[in-house]
Protein backbone atom coordinates (compact mmCIF):
# COMPACT_ATOMS: atom_id res chain seq x y z
CA UNK A 1 0.00 0.00 0.00
CA UNK A 2 0.73 3.50 -0.51
CA UNK A 3 0.76 5.91 2.83
CA UNK A 4 1.21 9.69 2.61
CA UNK A 5 4.20 10.28 5.63
CA UNK A 6 4.42 13.94 6.68
CA UNK A 7 6.72 14.73 9.32
CA UNK A 8 6.97 18.37 11.18
CA UNK A 9 8.94 20.85 13.06
CA UNK A 10 12.64 19.41 13.53
CA UNK A 11 11.24 15.64 12.43
CA UNK A 12 10.88 17.74 8.94
CA UNK A 13 13.82 19.32 9.53
CA UNK A 14 15.98 16.48 10.00
CA UNK A 15 14.69 13.98 7.47
CA UNK A 16 14.97 17.27 4.86
CA UNK A 17 11.10 16.91 3.63
CA UNK A 18 8.04 17.66 4.76
CA UNK A 19 6.26 14.43 3.03
CA UNK A 20 6.80 11.72 0.88
CA UNK A 21 4.41 8.68 -0.40
CA UNK A 22 6.07 5.62 1.12
CA UNK A 23 5.16 2.49 -0.56
CA UNK A 24 5.48 -0.10 2.63
CA UNK A 25 3.57 -3.30 3.82
CA UNK A 26 4.27 -2.16 7.02
CA UNK A 27 1.28 -3.53 9.68
CA UNK A 28 1.94 -1.25 12.38
CA UNK A 29 3.57 2.43 12.69
CA UNK A 30 6.18 0.54 14.64
CA UNK A 31 7.38 -1.55 11.83
CA UNK A 32 6.98 1.55 9.37
CA UNK A 33 9.07 3.40 11.72
CA UNK A 34 11.83 0.62 11.21
CA UNK A 35 11.56 0.74 7.29
CA UNK A 36 11.98 4.58 7.01
CA UNK A 37 14.89 3.98 10.18
CA UNK A 38 16.60 1.06 7.59
CA UNK A 39 16.89 3.74 4.00
CA UNK A 40 19.22 6.12 5.49
CA UNK A 41 21.59 8.14 7.89
CA UNK A 42 19.23 10.88 8.34
CA UNK A 43 15.91 8.89 9.09
CA UNK A 44 17.76 6.46 11.69
CA UNK A 45 18.52 10.04 13.24
CA UNK A 46 15.27 11.37 13.33
CA UNK A 47 13.91 8.17 15.11
CA UNK A 48 16.49 7.64 16.99
CA UNK A 49 14.24 8.11 20.12
CA UNK A 50 10.95 7.18 19.84
CA UNK A 51 9.83 8.69 23.34
CA UNK A 52 10.69 12.16 21.87
CA UNK A 53 8.51 11.80 18.95
CA UNK A 54 4.48 11.66 18.68
CA UNK A 55 2.33 9.65 15.72
CA UNK A 56 -1.02 10.52 14.03
CA UNK A 57 -2.47 8.30 11.28
CA UNK A 58 -4.87 9.82 9.46
CA UNK A 59 -5.11 12.75 12.06
CA UNK A 60 -5.98 11.29 15.11
CA UNK A 61 -2.93 11.13 17.71
CA UNK A 62 -2.03 7.46 18.42
CA UNK A 63 0.97 5.13 19.90
CA UNK A 64 3.55 3.46 17.86
CA UNK A 65 2.08 -0.43 17.73
CA UNK A 66 -1.14 1.25 16.24
CA UNK A 67 -2.07 -1.05 12.77
CA UNK A 68 -1.98 0.57 9.49
CA UNK A 69 -4.76 -0.95 7.95
CA UNK A 70 -6.19 1.19 6.02
CA UNK A 71 -4.24 3.56 7.22
CA UNK A 72 -3.98 7.04 4.21
CA UNK A 73 -1.90 9.44 5.97
CA UNK A 74 0.59 9.02 9.05
CA UNK A 75 2.35 11.63 10.76
CA UNK A 76 5.70 12.20 12.85
CA UNK A 77 6.43 15.02 14.96
CA UNK A 78 7.73 16.07 18.58
CA UNK A 79 5.53 16.74 21.34
CA UNK A 80 3.36 19.99 20.83
CA UNK A 81 3.57 23.26 22.28
CA UNK A 82 0.93 25.53 21.20
CA UNK A 83 -1.23 28.25 23.34
CA UNK B 1 -18.53 25.50 16.85
CA UNK B 2 -16.00 28.10 16.42
CA UNK B 3 -12.16 26.79 15.50
CA UNK B 4 -10.30 29.76 13.62
CA UNK B 5 -6.46 28.99 12.40
CA UNK B 6 -5.58 31.85 10.61
CA UNK B 7 -1.63 33.37 10.13
CA UNK B 8 -3.25 36.89 10.07
CA UNK B 9 -3.06 38.78 13.70
CA UNK B 10 -6.44 38.78 15.31
CA UNK B 11 -7.98 41.67 17.37
CA UNK B 12 -8.55 40.62 20.80
CA UNK B 13 -11.15 43.76 21.49
CA UNK B 14 -12.83 43.34 18.65
CA UNK B 15 -13.22 39.43 19.11
CA UNK B 16 -14.62 39.78 22.74
CA UNK B 17 -17.02 42.19 21.93
CA UNK B 18 -18.42 40.13 18.76
CA UNK B 19 -18.17 36.98 21.05
CA UNK B 20 -19.90 38.44 23.69
CA UNK B 21 -22.46 39.88 21.74
CA UNK B 22 -23.51 36.90 20.19
CA UNK B 23 -24.65 35.28 23.69
CA UNK B 24 -28.13 34.90 23.99
CA UNK B 25 -30.60 33.49 27.05
CA UNK B 26 -28.84 33.41 30.90
CA UNK B 27 -25.03 33.14 29.71
CA UNK B 28 -23.95 35.82 32.12
CA UNK B 29 -20.14 34.76 32.58
CA UNK B 30 -17.40 35.46 29.39
CA UNK B 31 -13.66 34.37 29.91
CA UNK B 32 -10.98 35.33 27.38
CA UNK B 33 -7.43 33.33 27.48
CA UNK B 34 -4.96 35.39 25.11
CA UNK B 35 -1.70 34.28 24.44
CA UNK B 36 1.32 36.98 23.65
CA UNK B 37 4.58 36.25 22.51
CA UNK B 38 6.94 36.98 25.43
CA UNK B 39 11.16 37.59 25.32
CA UNK B 40 11.35 35.65 28.12
CA UNK B 41 15.45 35.10 27.44
CA UNK B 42 16.12 37.98 25.60
CA UNK B 43 17.16 38.55 22.27
CA UNK B 44 13.79 37.04 20.79
CA UNK B 45 13.76 38.45 17.29
CA UNK B 46 10.37 35.97 16.20
CA UNK B 47 8.37 33.31 17.13
CA UNK B 48 7.58 30.67 14.13
CA UNK B 49 4.77 28.47 14.41
CA UNK B 50 4.40 25.82 12.32
CA UNK B 51 0.92 23.25 12.45
CA UNK B 52 -0.11 20.59 10.66
CA UNK B 53 -3.27 21.75 8.36
CA UNK B 54 -6.37 19.64 8.66
CA UNK B 55 -5.06 17.93 11.95
CA UNK B 56 -5.41 21.12 13.78
CA UNK B 57 -8.89 22.37 12.78
CA UNK B 58 -9.77 18.54 13.57
CA UNK B 59 -7.64 18.71 16.60
CA UNK B 60 -9.63 22.03 18.28
CA UNK B 61 -12.87 20.82 17.39
CA UNK B 62 -12.42 17.55 19.03
CA UNK B 63 -11.00 19.63 22.60
CA UNK B 64 -13.99 22.05 22.13
CA UNK B 65 -16.50 19.17 21.32
CA UNK B 66 -15.30 17.89 24.96
CA UNK B 67 -15.42 21.24 26.84
CA UNK B 68 -19.38 21.61 25.40
CA UNK B 69 -19.70 17.77 26.87
CA UNK B 70 -17.88 18.66 30.52
CA UNK B 71 -19.68 22.11 31.12
CA UNK B 72 -22.53 24.00 30.43
CA UNK B 73 -21.86 26.63 27.83
CA UNK B 74 -22.61 29.00 25.48
CA UNK B 75 -20.19 29.45 22.67
CA UNK B 76 -16.89 28.63 22.59
CA UNK B 77 -14.09 30.42 20.45
CA UNK B 78 -10.69 28.91 19.76
CA UNK B 79 -8.78 31.14 17.51
CA UNK B 80 -4.60 30.01 16.96
CA UNK B 81 -2.36 31.86 14.48
CA UNK B 82 0.48 30.10 12.83
CA UNK B 83 3.32 31.18 10.66
CA UNK B 84 5.86 33.81 11.63
CA UNK B 85 5.02 36.52 14.68
CA UNK B 86 7.13 39.45 17.13
CA UNK B 87 7.51 39.70 20.45
CA UNK B 88 4.11 41.25 21.31
CA UNK B 89 2.21 40.35 19.20
CA UNK B 90 -1.00 37.38 20.34
CA UNK B 91 -0.74 34.23 19.45
CA UNK B 92 -3.69 32.84 20.23
CA UNK B 93 -7.45 33.10 22.24
CA UNK B 94 -10.00 31.55 23.61
CA UNK B 95 -13.11 32.73 25.17
CA UNK B 96 -15.86 30.52 27.31
CA UNK B 97 -19.44 31.41 27.87
CA UNK B 98 -21.58 30.11 30.62
CA UNK B 99 -24.49 30.81 33.10
CA UNK B 100 -21.71 30.07 35.93
CA UNK B 101 -18.46 31.87 35.75
CA UNK B 102 -16.88 28.49 37.27
CA UNK B 103 -18.11 26.79 34.06
CA UNK B 104 -16.75 29.58 31.85
CA UNK B 105 -13.66 29.51 33.45
CA UNK B 106 -13.02 25.72 33.89
CA UNK B 107 -13.90 25.66 30.37
CA UNK B 108 -11.03 27.73 29.74
CA UNK B 109 -9.00 26.60 31.74
CA UNK B 110 -9.71 22.61 29.82
CA UNK B 111 -9.38 23.85 26.78
CA UNK B 112 -5.59 25.62 27.24
CA UNK B 113 -4.47 22.94 28.71
CA UNK B 114 -5.44 20.52 25.69
CA UNK B 115 -4.52 22.57 23.14
CA UNK B 116 -0.82 23.31 24.88
CA UNK B 117 -0.14 19.37 24.26
CA UNK B 118 -2.96 17.78 21.92
CA UNK B 119 -3.34 20.00 18.72
CA UNK B 120 -0.57 19.96 16.66
CA UNK B 121 1.25 23.18 16.87
CA UNK B 122 4.95 23.44 17.31
CA UNK B 123 6.85 26.80 18.10
CA UNK B 124 10.33 28.03 16.88
CA UNK B 125 12.45 30.86 18.18
CA UNK B 126 14.51 32.69 16.63
CA UNK B 127 17.26 35.19 18.29
CA UNK B 128 20.53 36.79 16.14
CA UNK B 129 22.17 33.78 16.06
CA UNK B 130 19.58 30.69 16.58
CA UNK B 131 16.53 29.25 15.78
CA UNK B 132 15.15 26.96 18.27
CA UNK B 133 12.21 24.34 18.93
CA UNK B 134 10.52 24.96 21.81
CA UNK B 135 10.79 22.01 24.05
CA UNK B 136 7.38 20.90 25.53
CA UNK B 137 7.46 21.01 29.14
CA UNK B 138 6.51 18.37 31.53
CA UNK B 139 4.03 20.84 33.54
CA UNK B 140 2.49 21.13 30.40
CA UNK B 141 1.89 17.41 29.65
CA UNK B 142 0.90 16.94 34.25
CA UNK B 143 -1.63 19.92 33.36
CA UNK B 144 -3.97 17.41 31.60
CA UNK B 145 -4.46 15.26 35.03
CA UNK B 146 -6.54 17.28 36.28
CA UNK B 147 -9.53 17.02 33.78
CA UNK C 1 -3.15 49.29 41.27
CA UNK C 2 -6.14 49.62 38.55
CA UNK C 3 -9.59 49.59 40.20
CA UNK C 4 -12.28 51.34 39.04
CA UNK C 5 -16.23 52.03 39.80
CA UNK C 6 -17.89 53.84 37.72
CA UNK C 7 -21.85 54.20 36.66
CA UNK C 8 -21.12 54.34 32.88
CA UNK C 9 -20.87 51.55 30.17
CA UNK C 10 -17.62 50.43 29.66
CA UNK C 11 -16.44 48.81 26.78
CA UNK C 12 -14.93 45.23 26.95
CA UNK C 13 -12.83 44.73 23.92
CA UNK C 14 -11.55 48.39 24.27
CA UNK C 15 -10.61 47.70 27.83
CA UNK C 16 -9.45 44.53 27.14
CA UNK C 17 -6.94 45.65 24.15
CA UNK C 18 -5.64 48.33 26.37
CA UNK C 19 -4.80 45.90 29.24
CA UNK C 20 -2.89 43.93 26.92
CA UNK C 21 -1.20 46.35 25.16
CA UNK C 22 0.44 47.84 28.77
CA UNK C 23 2.07 44.33 29.67
CA UNK C 24 5.89 44.87 29.36
CA UNK C 25 8.41 41.79 29.83
CA UNK C 26 7.28 38.36 29.78
CA UNK C 27 3.70 38.32 30.73
CA UNK C 28 2.61 36.05 28.30
CA UNK C 29 -0.77 35.04 29.40
CA UNK C 30 -4.12 37.28 29.83
CA UNK C 31 -7.40 35.93 31.13
CA UNK C 32 -10.80 38.36 31.61
CA UNK C 33 -13.80 37.82 33.24
CA UNK C 34 -17.05 39.61 32.54
CA UNK C 35 -20.16 39.16 33.80
CA UNK C 36 -23.43 40.39 31.85
CA UNK C 37 -26.80 41.24 33.08
CA UNK C 38 -29.30 37.97 32.17
CA UNK C 39 -32.73 37.73 32.40
CA UNK C 40 -32.54 34.28 33.77
CA UNK C 41 -36.07 34.00 35.34
CA UNK C 42 -37.99 36.18 32.46
CA UNK C 43 -38.93 39.25 32.76
CA UNK C 44 -36.36 41.30 33.85
CA UNK C 45 -36.50 45.04 32.97
CA UNK C 46 -33.41 46.43 34.54
CA UNK C 47 -30.89 45.55 37.55
CA UNK C 48 -29.84 48.32 39.82
CA UNK C 49 -26.70 48.00 41.37
CA UNK C 50 -26.27 49.71 44.55
CA UNK C 51 -22.57 50.08 46.45
CA UNK C 52 -21.09 51.89 48.98
CA UNK C 53 -18.73 54.30 47.96
CA UNK C 54 -15.38 54.85 49.86
CA UNK C 55 -15.60 51.56 50.70
CA UNK C 56 -16.14 49.53 47.43
CA UNK C 57 -13.04 51.12 46.03
CA UNK C 58 -11.06 50.38 49.59
CA UNK C 59 -12.66 46.98 49.73
CA UNK C 60 -11.12 46.01 45.76
CA UNK C 61 -7.77 47.71 46.73
CA UNK C 62 -7.54 44.87 49.49
CA UNK C 63 -8.62 42.45 47.06
CA UNK C 64 -6.60 43.20 43.87
CA UNK C 65 -3.49 43.85 46.51
CA UNK C 66 -3.87 39.65 47.84
CA UNK C 67 -3.91 38.72 44.44
CA UNK C 68 -0.50 40.38 44.04
CA UNK C 69 0.27 38.69 46.72
CA UNK C 70 -0.72 35.56 46.24
CA UNK C 71 0.09 35.05 42.49
CA UNK C 72 3.39 36.04 40.57
CA UNK C 73 1.36 38.85 38.38
CA UNK C 74 1.68 41.96 35.96
CA UNK C 75 -1.43 44.21 35.98
CA UNK C 76 -5.13 43.78 37.25
CA UNK C 77 -7.86 45.34 36.64
CA UNK C 78 -11.35 45.33 38.43
CA UNK C 79 -13.84 47.67 36.86
CA UNK C 80 -17.39 47.37 38.49
CA UNK C 81 -20.16 49.16 37.44
CA UNK C 82 -23.11 50.82 39.61
CA UNK C 83 -26.76 52.00 39.13
CA UNK C 84 -29.16 50.80 36.52
CA UNK C 85 -28.70 48.32 33.46
CA UNK C 86 -30.55 46.66 31.13
CA UNK C 87 -30.64 43.00 30.11
CA UNK C 88 -27.26 42.28 28.08
CA UNK C 89 -25.43 45.10 29.55
CA UNK C 90 -22.02 44.63 30.71
CA UNK C 91 -22.12 44.74 34.84
CA UNK C 92 -17.91 44.15 35.39
CA UNK C 93 -14.87 42.71 34.04
CA UNK C 94 -11.51 41.66 35.63
CA UNK C 95 -8.79 41.08 33.52
CA UNK C 96 -5.26 39.24 34.96
CA UNK C 97 -1.96 39.18 33.52
CA UNK C 98 0.68 36.49 34.02
CA UNK C 99 3.86 34.83 32.97
CA UNK C 100 1.80 31.74 33.41
CA UNK C 101 -0.98 30.82 32.16
CA UNK C 102 -2.40 29.20 35.55
CA UNK C 103 -1.14 32.21 37.99
CA UNK C 104 -3.39 34.36 35.34
CA UNK C 105 -6.43 32.04 35.44
CA UNK C 106 -6.38 30.82 39.36
CA UNK C 107 -5.88 34.85 40.03
CA UNK C 108 -9.03 35.63 38.16
CA UNK C 109 -11.46 33.90 39.68
CA UNK C 110 -9.89 34.42 43.02
CA UNK C 111 -10.52 38.55 42.28
CA UNK C 112 -14.37 37.08 41.00
CA UNK C 113 -14.81 35.42 44.14
CA UNK C 114 -13.93 37.55 46.49
CA UNK C 115 -15.60 40.58 44.85
CA UNK C 116 -18.99 38.55 44.77
CA UNK C 117 -18.91 38.36 48.48
CA UNK C 118 -16.58 41.04 49.86
CA UNK C 119 -17.13 44.00 47.90
CA UNK C 120 -20.14 46.21 49.03
CA UNK C 121 -22.51 45.73 46.03
CA UNK C 122 -26.11 44.87 46.23
CA UNK C 123 -28.04 43.65 43.14
CA UNK C 124 -31.75 44.44 42.43
CA UNK C 125 -34.27 43.05 39.88
CA UNK C 126 -36.80 45.24 38.50
CA UNK C 127 -39.86 43.20 36.37
CA UNK C 128 -42.95 44.95 35.16
CA UNK C 129 -44.77 44.07 38.66
CA UNK C 130 -41.85 43.91 41.27
CA UNK C 131 -38.71 44.92 42.53
CA UNK C 132 -36.44 42.05 44.46
CA UNK C 133 -33.46 42.54 45.86
CA UNK C 134 -31.00 39.40 45.03
CA UNK C 135 -29.95 36.86 47.61
CA UNK C 136 -26.70 36.56 48.49
CA UNK C 137 -25.91 32.39 47.26
CA UNK C 138 -24.41 29.70 49.91
CA UNK C 139 -22.33 28.50 46.94
CA UNK C 140 -20.63 32.34 46.38
CA UNK C 141 -19.80 31.96 50.19
CA UNK C 142 -18.82 28.70 49.88
CA UNK C 143 -16.20 29.21 46.98
CA UNK C 144 -14.32 31.96 49.31
CA UNK C 145 -13.28 28.81 50.85
CA UNK C 146 -10.95 27.25 48.25
CA UNK C 147 -8.46 30.30 48.67
CA UNK D 1 -19.98 60.30 70.63
CA UNK D 2 -21.23 61.06 67.29
CA UNK D 3 -21.13 58.39 64.48
CA UNK D 4 -21.96 58.27 61.01
CA UNK D 5 -24.21 55.40 60.45
CA UNK D 6 -24.84 54.23 56.85
CA UNK D 7 -27.49 51.73 55.76
CA UNK D 8 -27.62 50.04 52.11
CA UNK D 9 -29.79 47.70 49.73
CA UNK D 10 -33.01 46.48 52.14
CA UNK D 11 -31.78 47.74 55.20
CA UNK D 12 -31.70 51.57 54.03
CA UNK D 13 -35.00 50.98 52.61
CA UNK D 14 -36.72 49.76 55.94
CA UNK D 15 -35.41 52.07 57.75
CA UNK D 16 -36.16 54.74 55.22
CA UNK D 17 -32.93 56.22 54.80
CA UNK D 18 -29.52 56.79 53.76
CA UNK D 19 -27.17 57.57 56.55
CA UNK D 20 -27.89 59.72 59.92
CA UNK D 21 -26.16 60.92 62.61
CA UNK D 22 -26.23 58.87 65.95
CA UNK D 23 -25.05 60.53 69.47
CA UNK D 24 -24.27 57.13 71.36
CA UNK D 25 -22.00 55.80 74.35
CA UNK D 26 -22.35 52.27 72.92
CA UNK D 27 -18.90 50.42 73.02
CA UNK D 28 -19.46 47.47 70.49
CA UNK D 29 -21.38 47.26 67.29
CA UNK D 30 -23.78 44.64 68.99
CA UNK D 31 -24.48 47.61 71.42
CA UNK D 32 -25.47 50.09 69.27
CA UNK D 33 -27.74 48.11 67.48
CA UNK D 34 -29.19 47.86 70.77
CA UNK D 35 -29.83 51.35 71.11
CA UNK D 36 -31.46 51.86 67.28
CA UNK D 37 -33.99 48.76 68.12
CA UNK D 38 -35.59 50.25 71.03
CA UNK D 39 -35.99 53.39 68.81
CA UNK D 40 -38.81 52.73 66.56
CA UNK D 41 -40.65 50.03 64.36
CA UNK D 42 -38.70 50.08 61.30
CA UNK D 43 -35.16 49.62 63.43
CA UNK D 44 -36.29 46.93 65.49
CA UNK D 45 -37.91 45.37 62.24
CA UNK D 46 -34.20 45.72 60.16
CA UNK D 47 -32.59 44.15 62.82
CA UNK D 48 -34.65 41.47 63.70
CA UNK D 49 -32.47 38.64 62.41
CA UNK D 50 -28.38 39.93 62.82
CA UNK D 51 -27.42 36.83 60.97
CA UNK D 52 -29.06 38.03 57.46
CA UNK D 53 -26.89 41.58 57.86
CA UNK D 54 -23.43 42.46 57.92
CA UNK D 55 -21.77 45.38 58.99
CA UNK D 56 -19.09 47.68 58.51
CA UNK D 57 -16.74 49.77 60.92
CA UNK D 58 -15.17 52.93 59.06
CA UNK D 59 -15.40 51.03 55.85
CA UNK D 60 -13.78 47.61 57.31
CA UNK D 61 -15.88 44.45 57.25
CA UNK D 62 -16.38 43.15 60.71
CA UNK D 63 -18.36 41.73 63.62
CA UNK D 64 -21.15 42.66 65.64
CA UNK D 65 -18.98 42.01 68.67
CA UNK D 66 -16.16 45.07 67.31
CA UNK D 67 -15.53 47.66 69.71
CA UNK D 68 -16.47 51.09 68.60
CA UNK D 69 -13.79 53.11 70.32
CA UNK D 70 -12.81 55.37 68.04
CA UNK D 71 -14.96 54.68 64.88
CA UNK D 72 -16.47 57.24 62.39
CA UNK D 73 -18.56 55.30 60.17
CA UNK D 74 -20.48 52.08 61.04
CA UNK D 75 -22.59 50.68 58.10
CA UNK D 76 -25.22 48.20 58.20
CA UNK D 77 -25.91 45.98 55.33
CA UNK D 78 -27.06 42.71 53.46
CA UNK D 79 -24.75 39.85 52.39
CA UNK D 80 -22.96 41.49 49.21
CA UNK D 81 -24.30 40.46 45.91
CA UNK D 82 -21.43 41.87 43.58
CA UNK D 83 -19.77 40.19 40.33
Amino acid sequence: MTIDVLYFAWVRERIGLPREAVETQAETVAQLVDELRAREERYALAFADLSALRVAVDQDLTEFDAPLAGAREVAFFPPMTGG
Amino acid sequence: MAVRVQSQPFDLGAEANAFAAAQKGDMGAIVTFTGVVRDVAGGLQAMEIEHYPGMTERALAQIEAQAHERWALGDVLILHRYGRMQPDEMIMMVATAARHRRDAFEAAEFLMDYLKSRAPFWKKEHTSDSADWVAARDEDEDALTRW
